[in-house]
Order: C-alpha cells, then structure tokens, then sequence
C-alpha cells in the first residue's frame, strides 16, 4: 500500500506536517504560534530539499493520480512559496492574529496540499475537489487580520476577503456547471479519456465554461477584478503567497485540463486565449500606470505577468509550456520577493504600503532598496534578472508559434510596464526620505527576501539547469 | 404519460420556489424558499431514479444549508423582528444577465443530440458507494482535508472574541515570544 | 421524457440564480441564489447521469453537495465577520472601500 | 599575448563597480581610485588591443568563447575587429577622461561611480561582443544605468507650454530631469523591443541554432526577410543613434544628464546605435540595407542639416551640443548609408572623432556649468578672460565640430562626404557640406557669445579656469582630436581593414541590385 | 631625402614646433617678449631655410621634387598623401610667405610692445602656426593637402582678427571672416569630391575631361573668391582691418589672401582644361580690381584704403589668370606680397605714431617720420605701378596680356584700375606725410629699430622686386621676358595722371570730398548695401528658419511623441474608475464574461 503511495509522497509530507501542526496548536502553550510558523516554514523547505531525492514518478489509484517530472516542477514551486510564506508570515501573524496562529499555518499547508496534487490530477473528480482545496483556505486566509486595527487592516481584509469569495463562489459554480456538461457529454471524468471526445454543443459550452471558471483563480481579465482589491486589503505576506502559488496551481490545472485533456489550444478557441491574452497584457499594464498604492500596483503588473503566460500557454507546445513554467518559477521568486518588500515597508503598525511611502529608502534601508530595484527589474524582465529570461523565453516561444504581432505587443507593453515599476525605483532612489529613521526589517522577512534574491539573480546569470528542468517538465506532461 | 405529468409538476415547483427565492423580499422567506427549491429537487431526483442521493438531499442538504443560512441570518440581523429586508437592484442587467445564459443554454441543449428515453438500468446505491471508495476513494480523502480545513477556518473567522494586540511589541526577531495573546486556539 | 426537457428545467434554475446573484444586494441573498446554480448543476449531473445509465452522475453531485457547503460555510463565516468588523448591515455593494 | 584580455576589458568596470559596493561611503578618494584604476585598466588594454590588432589578417580576432546557454546556441563570443577596436579605443578615452572629469562630483558619488562603471563595462561589450544575444544584453546594460544616473544626478530644466500641443507640455513636466529620464529610458526601450524582434527573427531565420554573429552572416537571409527586418533594426537602434524623429530624447536627456553621463551617453552609447545598424542591419542583411539605403540616407541628411539648424536655434548650451551630437550622428549614419569603403571608414571614424569631440564639449560645458550654474547663453560673454584654457579647449571642440582640416571631424566628414557622391547621391554630399557651414555657423556664434566679447558680467567675475584634474580629462581628449586629426593613419588602417572586407563582400549585391 | 626636402621640412616645422611649445607650455607662453624672440627666432630659421632652398632651386630651375607618405588609407592602399612638392613655384611663394613673416614678427616686436605678456605669447605663437601652415599649403603635393593648409590660414586669420576678442567689433569682425571664407570654401570641398570621385585622386595634373574640370575648377573658383576677397564675397576683408595692423601686413595683404591666387596658379592644368572658368575669372578680377579701387578712393582710415587695394590687386591678379597669363598673375602675386606688406608696416608705423587709423588725424608726417614716408612713397608707387618699380612689371605684364587676350572691356577696367590706384595711393600720400600736422601727429615719431628693420628689408624688394622677373620666369617654367619699347611703356602714363590728379586734389594735403563723378559709386559703396544683403540672408535663412526648426522640433516632433505618453498616461488614469470596487459588478462582469466566451466560443 505504502509502497504504491510513494509517488503522493511529498503531498503527504506536507499533510502530515499540516497535520501536526493542527494537533500541536491544541497541545501547545498558547504563545507557541510563532513556533508553529517556523516549523511549518522548515518543513516546507525540508520537503523542498527531499524532492531531490526521492522518485515521484508513477501513478496511483489506476491512473486517477499521476506523477512525474511535470507534478515535481511545480511541487517545488508551491513548496518554495509555502516556504517563503510562511517565513515571511512569521512576525506579521505573531503580530497581528497572535491567536490564531496554529490555524494560519494549518490552512496554508492544506491549500499548498490541494495545489501539490492538482498537476497529477488525472480524473475530473480529484481536479476539481483539489482545485477547491486550494482555493478555500484562500478565502479564510485573506479575512485573517485582527478586526481592531489601527489602520483598519482587518476592514480592508474583510472586505478583500468577501470580493475575493463571492466572485470565486460564482465562479466555482460556473466550473461545476461546465465539468457537469463535459462529464455529461462524454461519460467519463478521465482526463485522458476526454482528449478524444467528440466536441458538441454542450460539450464546447461546458468546455468554455470550465476556462471561465479556471480563469478566475489565475486572474485573467476579465475574471480579475477581484485580484487589486484582494491583494490591496488582504496581509501582505499572505498576498504574497496568494499572487503566486494559485497562479501556478491555476495554470497547472489548465495545463493538466486543456493539454492532456481536450486538445483545445490545437482546436477552435486560440483566437479567443490570444485575445484573452492580449487583453490581460494590456489592461494589467494601462491599470497599473497611475496607481498609488503599491501592493494594488503590484496586483495589476501581476495581472499583465498573467497576461504573458497565458500568451505561452495559448502555444500549446510542448516548447510554449516548458517555457511558461519557467516563467511560473522565475514569478513566483521575483513576486513573492517584491511583495515582502512591501511587507518590510509595511512591517510595525503604520501600514504603510502607499507609493510614497517608498520615498528615500535607499537612505533608510539601503538594502531592501537594492532588492526591490532587483525585482521590480526581473518583473520588467530587464537583463540579469530572471524576468528577462522569462519574458524572452515566452517571446521565443511565441514567435515559433507564429504570433509575431504579439511578441512586439508583449515588448512593447513591457516597456510601459517598466514606467510603472521605475516609479517605485524613483520613489525609492530619487526622492529623500520624509523620516530618515532605519527602517528594521523583521528577520523571517529579511530571510525570505534573500532567498528570492538569489533564487532572481540566480536563475537571472545562469537559467540554464532551470530552463531544462522546465523542459523536461513539460516533455513529461505530453509525455 | 405519468411521468411528463410529474415532471410538470416538479418544474413547475422549482421553477416557481426558486423565483420565490430571489424576488422575495424577506430573507426569511428567501431562506424558506430555497428549502421549497431544495425539496422540490430531491423529488426531481427520485423522478431520475436517484433515491439515494436524493435522501442525502433532504437529510444532508436541505436540512444543512437552511440550517446555516438562519443561523447567519439571525447573527447578523438587525432588530428584533424577523421581516429582514432583502432588496434587490441592477435587476435589468440581471435580466439580461440571466436572459442570454439561458437562450445559450438552451441553444446548446437543442443544438446537441440528446437521447430522447431513459434506458432501463438504473444504478444501485451499493454500487454507488463501491465507486466512491474505488476510483474516488482519493478525491475522497482530499474532501475530508478540505471539510476539515474549512470547518476550523471557519470556526477561527467567525469566531467573536478576536485577539487583541499591544501595538508596541518589538517582536522583530525569533527567539522572542509575540506579545499577549487571548482566545485558545479551537 | 426527454433529457434536453431535464437540461433545460436546469437552465432555467440556473439562470434564476444567476438572476438572483445579479440582483441581490445582500451577501445571504446572494449566497442564496449560488445555491440555487449549484442545485441546478447537481441536477444536470443526476439527469445525465440517469440518461446515461451510469454512475458519473451521482458520485459526482455527491462531492459537489459536499463542496457547496464548505462553501456555503465559509460565506456565512465571512459574513458574520463582515458584520463584526464594519457593523453595518450585509449588503455587499456598500463595501467598496478598495478600489480604482 | 594577454589571456582572457577581452573578458577582463569589459570585467574591470562591473568588478570595479563590486567592489565600490564593499568601500564605504565616507572613503571619497578611495571610490574615485577605484573608478580611475578600472577606467585606466580598460582603456589600457583598449589600447593594447588596438595596438596589437594584426591589420594585415584582419577579421576577428582575440577570440574568446564562454558558454551561457548551449541549448539555446548562446554562448559569450568575444572577438574584436577594426571596427570594434577603434571604437575601444574613443571608450576607453572617454570613460577615463568621464571619471576624471566628475572628480569633484560630491553627492552620493559612490552610487555614482557604481553606476557609471556598470554602464562602461556595457558598452565595452558590445562592441567586443559576437554573440548577438549577448550583444543585445550589452546593449540593455549600457543603456539602462542612465535612467537613474540621470534622474538622481540630472540638472533641472523647463520647457514653458506652448504650441498646437499646449495641454501636452502643462500636463507632463518637460524639459524636467525626471522627464528626460524616462523619456530616454522609455524610447530606447521601445527601441530594443524592435532590436528583440528583428534578433529573434534572425536566429529562427538562421535555424534557431546560434546567435553567433560570424555565423549568422555566413548565413544568407531570404531578401524579403532582409527587407522586412532591417527597417525594424534600423529604427530600432536609431533610436540610441539619434535618427529623425526619434531623437528627441537626445537634446532633453544629454541636458539634464550630468556631465560625465552626457560624456558616455553622447560620445559613447550614440554609437552603439549606428553600430548596431551596421554591425546587425548592414552586414548581417546586406541586401536589405542596400533596398533601403536612400531612406537611410536620406533621413541622415535630414538629420544634420535639421540638427544643425536646430542647435542654432537654441540658447541652452547643453542643448546646442545636443542638438549638434544630433546632427553630427546623421553624418554617421550617412555614411554607413552610401555602403562603399569611404563612407563606412568615414562612418566609424566620425564615430570616434565625434565620440572624442562631444565628450569634450561636454566636459567643458560641465565646467562652464559648475563654476556658472547657469545653462543659459545669453547670460554668458567674455569668459574667454577668466577661463582662457576652457575657451580655448572649447574653441578646439567647436573646430573639429565644423570638420576643420587638422582636427578628426575633418577626416570623418571628408571620406564620408567621398562615399556619399561615389554612392551617386551627390545631393546628400552637397546636403552634407552645407550642414557642416551650419554647423561653423552656430559654433562660432556660440564660441563668441559664450568666451568673447565684453564680460564677465559681475556675477561671473570671480570665476577661474579649470582645475588640474579636469584638465587631465580636456588634455587627454584635446589631443586625441588633434592626433587623429593630423595622423589618421593608425586609426583608419584599424577600421579599413575590416571595412574593405565588408564592402568587398557586399560588392557583388551592390552591382546585382543597382547596376 | 634630398637636401631641398629637408631644407622644406625646416622651414615648415620649425615654426610648427614653437607653436605647439607655445601653446603647450602656457607659463613659457605667458613670458611675453621671451616667447616672442622664440617665434622671432622659428621664423628667422624659417627664412633661412627658404633663402637657401631659393637659391638652390635657381641653381637648378629645373628641378621638380615631390616626396610624400600615406596619410588616408583607403582598402588597404592610401587615397592621399601628405607631402612636399619642390618646384619653382612652391619655393617662389615659400621665400615670399618666409620673408614678409619675418619682416612682420620683428616688426611686431616693437608694433605690439604694449600688449599684456599673455596676449602677446599668444600673439606670437599664432603667427608661427601661420608660418606652417601657409607654408603647409604652398607646398603642399595635391589638393586635399592644400585644402588642409587653406583651411588652417583661414583659421589664423580668425584667430588674429579677433585677437582683441574682448572688442566686440573685433569679435563680430573675425567671426564674419570665417564665416564667409568657409562659406566659400564649401565650394573647394565639394571640388575635391567631384575630382576624387572622377579621377580616384586629388592631384591637379590629371585630366577628368573638359566638363568635370569646368565643374571642379569653378567650385575652386568659389573658393578663391571667398579667400582672395574677390566680388562679392570681398566683404570681409575690410572688416578684416580690425585685426592688429602687422596681421593686416601678413595674411590680409601678403600671403593668406594671395593664397586663392596661388592656388590658381598651382592648379593651372585644370584650369587649363576649362575656357568657362577663365572666362568668368576675367571679369570677375576686372570687375573687383576697378570696384575695389574706386571705394578704396573714398575711404578715410587707411587701413581701409589698403584693405580695398589689396581686393582690386588681388583682382588683378585673377583677371591675369583667366585671360591665361599664369606668369602675369603670380608675378603680380609676388610683387604685391612686397609692396602691400610694405605699405601695410608702413601704415602701422604711422598709426603705432598717432594711435588712429583716421587720415584725418595724420598728416605732415614728414618732417618727423622721414624713413616711414621714404618707404611708404616707395610702396606707394610701387603699387601704382610708376616706372622701373617692382609693381611696373607685373601690372604692366598683366595689362600687355589682357590685351593680347583680346578683351577690351575688362583691359579698360584694368587700366582705369590702375589710374584710381595711383590716384587713391597719390592720396594716401599727400594725406598722410603731406599738410599741416593734426595735434595728434604732433608727437609722431618713428618706431624701434624693429618697425624700421622690416620696412628698408621690405622696400628693396619692393623697389627692384621687378627686375628679376625673367629669374623668376626661368624658376616657374613660364616664359616672360619684359621688353623695353614705347609701347611697354605706353600704361605706365596711366599712373603718372592718377598721381597728377591725386596732387592737384590733395597736394597741398587738406582733406577734399571725393571727385564727383566717383560720389554716388562712393556713397554706394559707403552704405554698405552688400554687407546689408547678407545680414539679412543670415537673418531669414538663418536665424528665423533656425528658430522655425526649433520650434517644429520642440513643440512638434517631441510634441507628438509626449502626446504619446500623454495619452497613455491619462488613459491609465480614467480606466481606473472601471474598477468600482463594487463586488456586485465583479461577480456580473465574470458571468457575463463567461456567457460572452462561451457565446463566442460556440458560435464560431
């Protein structure tokens, strides 16, 4: 039995540590929150480290769950940001929901847990309550801030929280409703079945429907408009996790639904991804221009990030969808970093994530300046920084697809993306600080900031190893 | 002949509850409503010869969710007085909204070849539950983590004593303890 | 009895719900009309499943019962919260402090 | 034999800027060391590389592979030819005479230096640099650096709204040092978007196998493939190289920018540009250069009789040299445009020569605007007493601006012009010469209002001339304009053998497309 | 390398090599008269050297040397070089440019003692530079060489005309000279060009046929007219005067300005090869040499009046050459050099009297500057071309010539130029040594032994310059032998009336308005209307379209492009309120979006 489990093995490690930390959060003293955190923090980053070690490969309950170089990709992808959120969780929620620590990390593991076993997912059944495992802890996670708070974090977190729920309760209908017809349809809720379904009418509508329904949880116009507010109100570290790791997981999904499923991206509706695309791209980059805030500002450049992506995915090759990882690896360093900044900034009771809030701290925390200048150049994907690898390798990618209207599109609106993000390196560089006191950054996000750092340099000088890691990802993915 | 008769019958119910459900203008009503809606529907899934799912529809379901539903009417109401207003607007572009859904659904429906007769088997409960604990046995497990994972979230978020926080708590590095801390974890 | 009559008693619930989530004001009202969809769905599944003579159906109306609930549970939790943080009735469109 | 000498060449200044990281802030001396030492050792070994360039063999040479991306077919090719090395030599005069001339730079100099250094070793690459991808990234460094160099260091100006486009210039702050940042950053920007699509073109068109320049000119490119793509390089790295009409960021940029930075911007990075064009465009798609060079040309024509004309309408001194690095850009691309051996040696060797000589203008406005704080023309005159040495040295700049025999300018206008009429387009010769009249014109006038005449007016009485650092920075590039000037042989022999290759390659389609 | 290339290469480069100490060695440079006597001393080599390779050259009137290296390099092999070119007409001019530079550093020793030791170090300096390259050019192998040396005199000129830069006349006055020489210059740039793209070469000894060699020679023609202030580019050097007189002496009488006739005569094969060019030099020369001498009438400061001079001798000159008379033209060339520089020294010392160059405020100088008015007469006649003088023999050459060639109208023009010259020099004259003494002559007096030296150095050439006119002939390979009849003689009575009118006006030295029937060319020529003309061409065409262009730019071209960002950026801001922050519309944008997908999706 166990022997036949070992490909869920890293899903289950992180249960079991969710797990543990459910049953320590009732045995432990009341202030050992915080330990919980670092603890989770720690397993996330041990079974990070086991995942290259042990052979995921091979599949469970006849064929239901499959493993595989493509599961392991972005496995690690959510373990790194599990890992980095919790790290960066670490004094926010001591701080701010002292109380319910235990349960912070139990429902961030849970969701990392759904999402770890999306990719395999090869039944309709498994995807979507996986895909609802994810999604669900989100919801909670968002409300969690104190509801007596100076600055009226626990206003804006519900607040975040309700827009995020409604949209993603209807859109989770939406999902049922399309998995309902295509199930209906075909007869069968293998994924690998469906791929040589007859289409019909109620077939495609279902089909549609079900990218509507993804396409909330990855934010693309225009199922985003939740996406600004909820990053806006919700805990920063939190939004930093959630900016990334459901991105991926919701990709991971389509991938999973639309590749190995339906052959759709070789089928009628790559007009419509482009379009979606293109429109994401352009609407993320237009909104983010004026912004004041900067975790909304962020939220909008995420949107045009989406925007990218699902430009690769819309290739539907095997290249296109190596290449996207590889952009859902070098985001999700790059945001999670950008995000923590903020959180550094934000850190201590003022709040304070407002554009001008940035001003002069090159003089106040020279070093959190240097990295945020870093990742706001990987986001415009600006040379030496994992985003410029991304953004030329989706380029690449696209352009043997044969859009080449869209690479120049793509190019075209990174540079107005990077209006938006030298806005920030302004504030921080060229403006003088309104209170010149040092800015203390807490240790845990200190630390999370370092690893993206070098996870964004790292894979900037040398993308070479993760470039193939991708490939091989998603060779195993088209098998 | 019968069934069409009962089929009528069925429709007719739901249809009417569940307008009911969004145009009356007592949340109480609204919530009774959708028990009607949600009764109405186990009885369309006998008609379907799904007897089982329909028990848990009643039990389970009806029960479930309209037992929810007061308890979040009464803790957020207003007043003593159970005539909670539950207005409505935008109804024209919900209209529209709910008017295109349903001629493209429809559409689709009649634009696709349907069997027009029920085949004769049916599927036994035991069955059922064979496949539940075969091929879906992992989706199984997975619901359970999430029931579990929402009911302590749940609990936590509408939990009514919240922490409260001296703001002054240098908390900034590890090995500390975060500051004061009430509420025992769940 | 034909299943498009079935499909389309759905959609018909379907998109009262639909009308409903458009329409209401407040957050139980809507999480109403949710249910409503998600009936609808649940009936799609069962008649299809019933037409097709097989399993698919039921099993899954099962697992999405299960998840309308969780999903219904942590709607009413938010707006408890919702109504704790801002006391203030629950109608969702006077919660708009996030936006541009 | 140095091993490795090109990696070290354009490493110097990034491990330099590293190492600026460690040196604390107080240590003023120390990061200006540190700076001069990278800056002596690049130009050092630029001019090791010159020296040592085996005109007889020719080609590339110095040949150093690094791998970056073998699956992609990236790899770090360094290899100098004429060209490169010629344009080494202006960098390496440029950055050193750069650093020396921001010496007395007092605030947040530190940061300053980093950047700046960042940016040589960009531009050092590129001209080192075989691979085309790597040379893009090259590109993208050199040309980075300056939004924050000159959004922190810039001088403030301000363009009062009028014209059809009023609202326009009451909504944006114009002429403000944050403006022209952007401005810059952004239209370079969209520029190299345009160099990334005609790369990627290149590279699928070639195979999708290597962006190895040498190879990908073995390669021969379908003529409608060149046709379509060398427009697109053409104005993409036009735009660095100041092309009509995307050269407006030029005058507002170089203005703001602080000294050393207009020095590297206008002396250097111009050059990348039309390097760019006839380095990616004109050799690796002869063909669509050919197609297309009367546009070319003639857009280069407009370039500098409309630069010219330009800088005589202006009163702010830092403009007037913009506008001139306009003009004096168009002669560059003039050149390049005529596609015979005079015009391309004339082309590079007004590179250099204009590179030395608006690095000169620049230090010295520089000065002029540090002693001064004033920009404005108008309010100059006389300073030729109190500041002899600068005028002097701006009187010199003015010469070789105006292509007077005896200074670089002269050589570079002389072959270009040459190239121009043997092309057949006498007209753009004629064009040419007139603009170069323009150009004494303005220069003169600017020589006059600015050093002679009565003055200084009271305010400006006290000033003195420049300080023996800064005169290191005016003597080095002084003479450099007067050597090449007088002995071009050394330079030109560099540049011409890998021209006269080029050219002999391209003849045949020269004669096959306009016979 | 032979002797004479070395002897060439140290006349060149030793004056070179005191410019360059000069200029870098400021502190030297600030010495003043130390560095002075250093230039004095380059030049004195200098003229040695041309002395000694003059002789040389006679001893051997054959010889044609020409020793060069690469300079420009072109696919793989020089496209021009650099070098000497040794032949009688070279070192001619370079013994004439060598000797007058020494005559007027020395000169200036004394002429310029006042000046700040700065100024004058750099005063000297810039008169060895001239000494290079002048002599870059006379001796220069082709024409891009010669270009180079042309090119670097006009910039001396500019350099010393605006000597006194804090003078805003000055300024303005050095400014206009180059701008019209360069403007002019165009003219033998684009010449190059058309004969390096017709003959892959600069030299003037090839043949690119009859039509290119008409282009050519014309656009040098422009050239020379610019630089040899022919009509009507001659505007500048009367201004030029602005300049220290001993600079006047030097490039604005002697050398510099001669140098467009110079490169006529040099480039005389391509010339040859083009009637039009000849045709249009006739009359342009004949033209300048009367409208020159008529102004130069009516002028009141004497620089002024030897400014004009220099133009109609200089037209002389031209005439000479279009109608073919090589030796006419550069024989005059040679003379002139003499006498003008003599006369210029001559004026200085007067000036350097009476510190103004209004003839108003000289006169009867006689009596106290005896050596001065010796030598001014001389010059004086010399240029008005009396008898025996060096000036007789080649006016009288070039008349005889003219003549020969056949064209009346420009012969009268030359010789009625002849008449004024006498009569306006026959002014000067009276003017300036005769009458009663204004009070600021009163303490007149000559100069230092340096103001004297030069002038009794310069008289003697001036004075016999003539007679070796046929030694000359031999070194250029031009034939000339002057014959002694009647009818040489016949022009040189023109003179002889110019200076009867002259003293029957002016003998007695009291100022008298100009003769009437010269009054309206006069007032004409006074106004300034052709000065006026091109102010107002530089204001139009060039300040007001400057100022077009610049707006266009501004406000135009960047205009569009920051309409650019400006709609972007504005954009950006009104798309924000779509974003309500109304959940209720997020949830019916997504349904409705999922309705218009599928829609779209389906019917499709």
């Amino acid at each position: 039995m166990l022997t036949e489990l070992s490909p869920l093995l890293l899903p289950l490690l992180v249960l079991g540590a969710a797990l543990l930390v459910l049953f320590a959060d009732m045995a432990l003293p009341k202030n050992g929150g915080r330990h919980l955190g670092l603890f989770m923090a720690i397993a996330f980053a041990a079974i990070f480290g086991a995942s290259f070690f042990v052979d995921t490969a091979g599949n469970v309950f006849d064929g239901v769950w499959v493993g595989g170089d493509f599961t392991l990709f972005f496995d690690r992808v959510f373990l790194l940001a599990g890992a980095l959120a919790s790290l960066g969780s670490l004094d926010h929620v001591a701080r701010h929901m002292p109380g319910r620590q235990g349960e912070y990390y139990l429902l961030l593991a849970c969701s990392v847990f759904g999402m770890m076993l999306l990719p395999g997912a090869r039944d309709l059944v498994l995807l979507v309550v996986c895909f609802e495992l994810m999604g669900m802890p989100l919801y909670l996670l968002a409300a969690w801030s104190k509801t007596d708070d100076k600055v009226g974090r626990g206003k804006n977190a519900s607040e975040a929280a309700l827009k995020f729920y409604l949209v993603g309760a209807v859109s989770s209908v939406f999902l049922l409703l399309g998995l309902a017809l295509v199930v209906g349809m075909s007869g069968t809720t293998s994924i690998t079945a469906l791929a040589h379904m007859r289409h019909s009418a109620l077939f495609d509508l279902g089909l549609l429907t079900i990218f509507g329904g993804m396409g909330f949880k990855i934010g693309v116009v225009p199922f985003h408009m939740w996406v600004p507010d909820t990053y806006e109100g919700a805990p920063t570290p939190f939004v930093a996790f959630l900016s990334v790791a459901p991105k991926a997981a919701g990709f991971a999904a389509l991938c999973v639904v639309f590749l190995v499923g339906f052959h759709v991206p070789s089928g009628s509706f790559i007009p419509l991804l482009l379009f979606l695309a293109a429109t994401t791209m352009i609407v993320g980059n237009l909104f983010a221009l004026r912004q004041e805030n900067a975790k909304r500002l962020l939220a909008y450049s995420g949107i045009a990030q989406i925007g990218y992506m699902l430009l690769t995915f819309a290739t539907g090759t095997r290249m296109g969808t190596g290449m996207l990882l590889f952009f859902l690896a070098g985001y999700t360093v790059t945001n999670v970093g950008a995000f923590m900044v903020v959180e550094a900034m934000a850190s201590g009771d003022r709040g304070t994530d407002q554009i001008e809030d940035f001003d002069g701290l090159y003089a106040r925390a020279p070093g959190l300046a240097l990295a945020m200048l870093l990742f706001l150049l990987s986001l415009a994907g600006i040379p030496f920084a994992v985003g410029f690898w991304a953004k030329l390798y989706v380029f690449m990618a696209v352009w043997e697809a044969g859009h080449g209207m869209l690479v120049f599109l793509g190019a075209v609106l990174a540079v107005v993306a990077l209006f938006y993000y030298l806005r920030i390196a302004r504030a921080m560089y060229m403006n003088e600080p309104k209170d010149a006191t040092p800015l203390e950054t807490p240790l845990g996000v200190k630390l999370a900031i370092l690893l993206c750092l070098a996870g964004v340099l790292g894979m900037g000088v040398y993308p070479a190893p993760f470039l193939e890691q991708a490939m091989l990802a998603s060779r195993s993915l088209f098998g | 002949m019968i069934d069409r008769i009962a089929f009528g019958i069925v429709a007719a119910a739901l249809l009417l509850s569940a307008l009911r459900v969004v145009t009356s203008k007592n949340l109480v009503h609204s919530v009774l409503w959708l028990g009607v809606t949600l009764a109405s529907t186990a009885v369309a899934y006998l008609l379907l010869s799904a007897p089982f799912i329909a028990s848990i529809q009643i039990m389970l379901y009806t029960g479930g969710i309209i037992t929810l539903m007061l308890f979040g009417v009464m803790l957020t109401r207003r007043g003593e007085d159970l005539a909670i207003p539950n207005d409505t607007s935008e109804g024209g572009r919900a209209l529209v909204l709910s008017l295109a859904t349903f001629g493209l659904f429809t559409g689709a429906v009649v634009m696709t070849p349907l069997p027009l007769d029920a085949p004769s088997i049916t599927v036994d409960t035991a069955e059922l539950g064979r496949q539940i604990l075969g091929p879906n046995l992992m989706a199984f497990e997975v619901l359970s983590v999430l029931l579990l994972a929402v009911m302590v979230g749940a609990i936590v978020i509408a939990r009514r004593r919240d922490a409260s926080v001296d703001h002054t708590a240098p908390g900034l590095r590890l090995d500390t303890d975060p500051s004061s801390e009430d509420g025992s974890a769940s | 009895m034909p299943l498009a009559a079935w499909l389309i008693l759905a959609a018909g619930l379907f998109s009262i719900g639909l009308y409903g989530v458009a329409s209401r004001r407040g957050a139980i009202g809507i999480l109403l009309s949710v249910e409503l969809m998600a009936n609808a769905v649940n009936l799609i599944f069962i008649a299809f499943g019933r037409y097709r003579g097989d399993h698919l159906g039921q099993v899954f109306t099962l697992f999405a019962v299960a998840l309308t609930v969780a999903e219904v549970a942590i709607g009413l939790a938010l707006v408890i919260l919702l109504h704790r943080v801002r006391r203030s009735d629950e109608r969702v469109d006077a919660v708009r402090e996030l936006h541009g | 034999m140095i091993p490795h000498a090109l990696a070290i060449l354009v490493g110097a200044p990034f491990v330099a800027a590293l190492v600026l990281l460690a040196v604390p802030q107080r240590l003023r001396l120390v990061t200006r060391l540190v700076s001069l030492a990278a800056a002596l050792i690049s130009a050092g070994l630029s001019g090791w590389v010159a020296a040592t360039w085996d005109i007889a063999r020719g080609g590339f040479q110095l040949d150093e592979r690094y791998t970056v991306l073998p699956s992609l077919g990236i790899e770090m090719h360094l290899a100098v030819d004429g060209w490169g090395a010629a344009l080494l030599v202006l960098t390496g005069l440029i950055i050193v005479a750069g650093v020396l001339a921001t010496w007395t730079q007092e605030r947040r100099d530190q940061e300053f230096y980093i950047l700046l250094l960042v940016l040589v070793s960009g531009v050092f690459g590129v001209f080192v640099c075989q691979d085309l991808f790597i040379f893009f990234l090259f590109y993208e460094i050199a040309v980075l650096p300056m939004y924050i160099l000159i959004g922190i260091w810039g001088s403030q100006g301000k363009v009062e709204p009028r014209g059809p486009l009023k609202f326009v210039y009451e909504y944006l702050d114009v002429g403000g040092r944050e403006y022209a940042a952007m401005k810059l950053t952004l239209m370079l920007l969209v520029g190299s978007a345009a160099i990334l699509v005609a790369i990627l073109a290149l590279y699928s068109e070639a195979g999708g196998t290597t962006f190895d320049m040498i190879e990908l000119g073995r390669h021969h490119f379908d003529v409608d493939t060149q046709k379509l793509y060398f427009p697109i390089v053409w104005l993409g790295f036009g735009a660095l190289a100041g092309v009509f009409p995307f050269h407006t960021w030029s005058p507002d940029g170089h203005a703001a920018a602080p000294t050393a930075v207009s020095m590297l911007h206008a002396g250097v990075l111009m050059k990348l540009g039309a390097f760019g064009i006839m380095r990616v465009g004109m050799v690796l798609m002869p063909e669509g250069a050919i197609a297309w060079a009367p546009v070319v040309g003639g857009v280069a024509v407009i370039n500098i009789v409309y630069g010219a004309f330009g800088a005589m309408s202006q009163k702010d001194l830092k403009y007037i040299v913009a506008y001139s690095s306009v003009s004096h850009m168009g002669v560059v691309m003039l050149g390049a445009a005529t596609m015979t051996v005079d015009g391309w040696n004339g082309a590079i060797f007004q590179m250099v020569a204009h590179g030395v000589m608006t690095g000169l203008f620049f230090a010295l406005v520089g000065l002029v605007y540090g002693k001064t704080h004033t920009r404005w023309v108008p309010k100059m005159g006389g300073f030729g007493r109190v500041m002899p040495g600068i005028a002097s040295f701006f009187t010199l700049a003015c010469l070789s601006s105006l292509a007077l025999p005896g200074t670089a300018g002269f050589i570079a206008e002389l072959l270009v012009f040459l190239g121009a009429w043997q092309s057949g387009h006498p007209v753009w010769a004629i064009a040419g010469a007139a603009g170069a009249f323009v150009t004494a014109v303005y220069v003169l006038r600017a020589v006059k209002s600015i050093f002679w005449g009565e003055g200084p007016s009271k305010e400006f009485e006290h000033l003195g001339d420049a300080n023996r650092v800064e005169w290191g920075a005016l003597v080095l590039l002084g003479a450099a304009i007067l050597v090449f000037g007088f002995w071009p042989g050394p330079v030109l022999n560099l540049i011409d053998a890998t021209t006269t290759r080029l050219v002999h390659d391209l003849l045949p389609l020269t004669l096959a497309l306009n016979p | 390398m032979s002797l004479p290339i070395e002897l060439a290469l140290v006349a060149l480069f030793v004056p070179a090599a005191m410019a360059v100490l000069l200029a870098l060695v400021p502190p030297l440079r600030r010495t003043g008269r130390p560095a002075a006597w250093l230039s004095v001393l380059a030049a004195t080599v200098s003229l040695g050297a041309a002395v000694w390779l003059f002789a040389d050259q006679l001893a051997h009137p054959t010889r044609d040397l020409l020793e060069s290296v690469a300079w420009l390099p072109h696919a793989g092999a020089s496209m021009a070089d650099v070098g000497l070119r040794i032949d009688g007409i070279s070192v001619g001019m370079t013994l004439v440019v060598t000797l007058v530079a020494f005559c007027v550093q020395v000169f200036s020793l004394d002429y310029m003692r006042s000046e700040p030791d700065a100024d004058l170090g750099r005063y000297f300096a810039y008169h060895s530079f001239f000494i290079f390259s002048m002599l870059m050019l006379v001796l220069a192998p082709n024409l891009l060489q010669l270009f180079f040396g042309w090119e670097l005199v006009g910039l001396t000129s500019y350099l010393l005309i605006g000597f006194y830069f804090k003078k805003p006349s000055a300024a303005k006055a050095a400014v206009k000279a180059f701008w019209v020489t360069k403007l002019a210059d165009t003219g033998l740039l684009l010449a190059l060009l058309v004969l390096y793209s017709h003959t892959g070469g600069f030299e003037w000894t090839s043949h690119p046929g009859a039509d290119v060699a008409t282009l050519v020679t014309l656009l040098l023609f422009v050239a020379v007219v610019g630089k040899s202030a022919q009509f009507p580019l001659h505007v500048w050097l009367p201004d030029a005067m602005e300049g220290p007189t001993p600079v006047s002496a030097l490039l604005h009488a002697a050398t510099m300005v001669a140098a467009g006739v110079y490169l006529i005569v040099r480039t005389d094969p391509l010339f040859a090869q083009a009637a039009l060019t000849r045709e249009v030099m006739v009359y342009i020369g004949s033209f300048t040499a009367i409208f020159a001498a008529v102004i130069a009438c009516v002028q009141t400061d004497i620089k002024k009046v030897l400014a004009y001079s220099t133009c109609s001798q200089l037209g002389y000159m031209v005439a000479a050459l279009g109608a073919g008379s090589v030796m006419g033209g550069y024989f005059h060339l040679t003379t002139h050099a003499f006498f003008k520089a003599l006369l210029f020294l001559g004026a200085g010392s007067v000036i350097h009297a009476v510190h103004s160059n209004e003839m108003s405020d000289m006169g009867g100088l006689w009596g106290r500057m005896k050596l001065t008015g010796t030598v001014f007469l001389v010059g004086s006649i010399s240029l008005a071309g009396m008898p025996f003088t060096a000036g007789f023999f080649s006016k009288d050459l070039i008349l005889e010539s003219m003549l020969e060639s056949g064209r009346l109208l420009p012969w009268l023009a030359l010789l009625g130029a002849a008449f004024l010259t006498a009569f306006y020099m026959g002014r000067v004259f009276f003017l300036v040594f005769l009458g009663k003494r204004s009070e600021k002559a009163e303490h007149a007096h000559e100069g230092g032994w340096e103001m004297r030296l030069p002038l009794v150095l310069l008289a003697i050439p001036a004075l016999l310059g003539g007679y070796f006119g046929a030694h000359f002939a031999g070194m250029w390979h031009l034939d000339y032998e002057p014959e002694w009849n009647l009818q040489a003689f016949a022009p040189s009575l023109v003179p002889i009336l110019g200076f009867v009118a002259a003293w029957s006006m002016y003998g007695r030295g009291e100022a008298r308005p100009a003769p009437a029937m010269l009054a309206p060319i006069a007032r004409l020529a006074r106004s300034g209307a052709l000065d006026h003309f091109y102010e107002g061409v530089y204001r139009v065409l060039g300040l007001k379209l400057a100022a077009a262009v610049g707006f266009f730019d501004r406000y135009i071209v960047d205009g569009l492009i920051n309409l650019a960002g400006y709609l972007t950026l504005t954009g950006g801001q009104r798309v924000r309120r779509l974003q309500s922050g109304n959940v209720r519309d997020y949830v019916f944008v997504v349904a409705f979006a999922i309705f218009a997908l599928s829609a779209f999706g389906m019917l499709r």
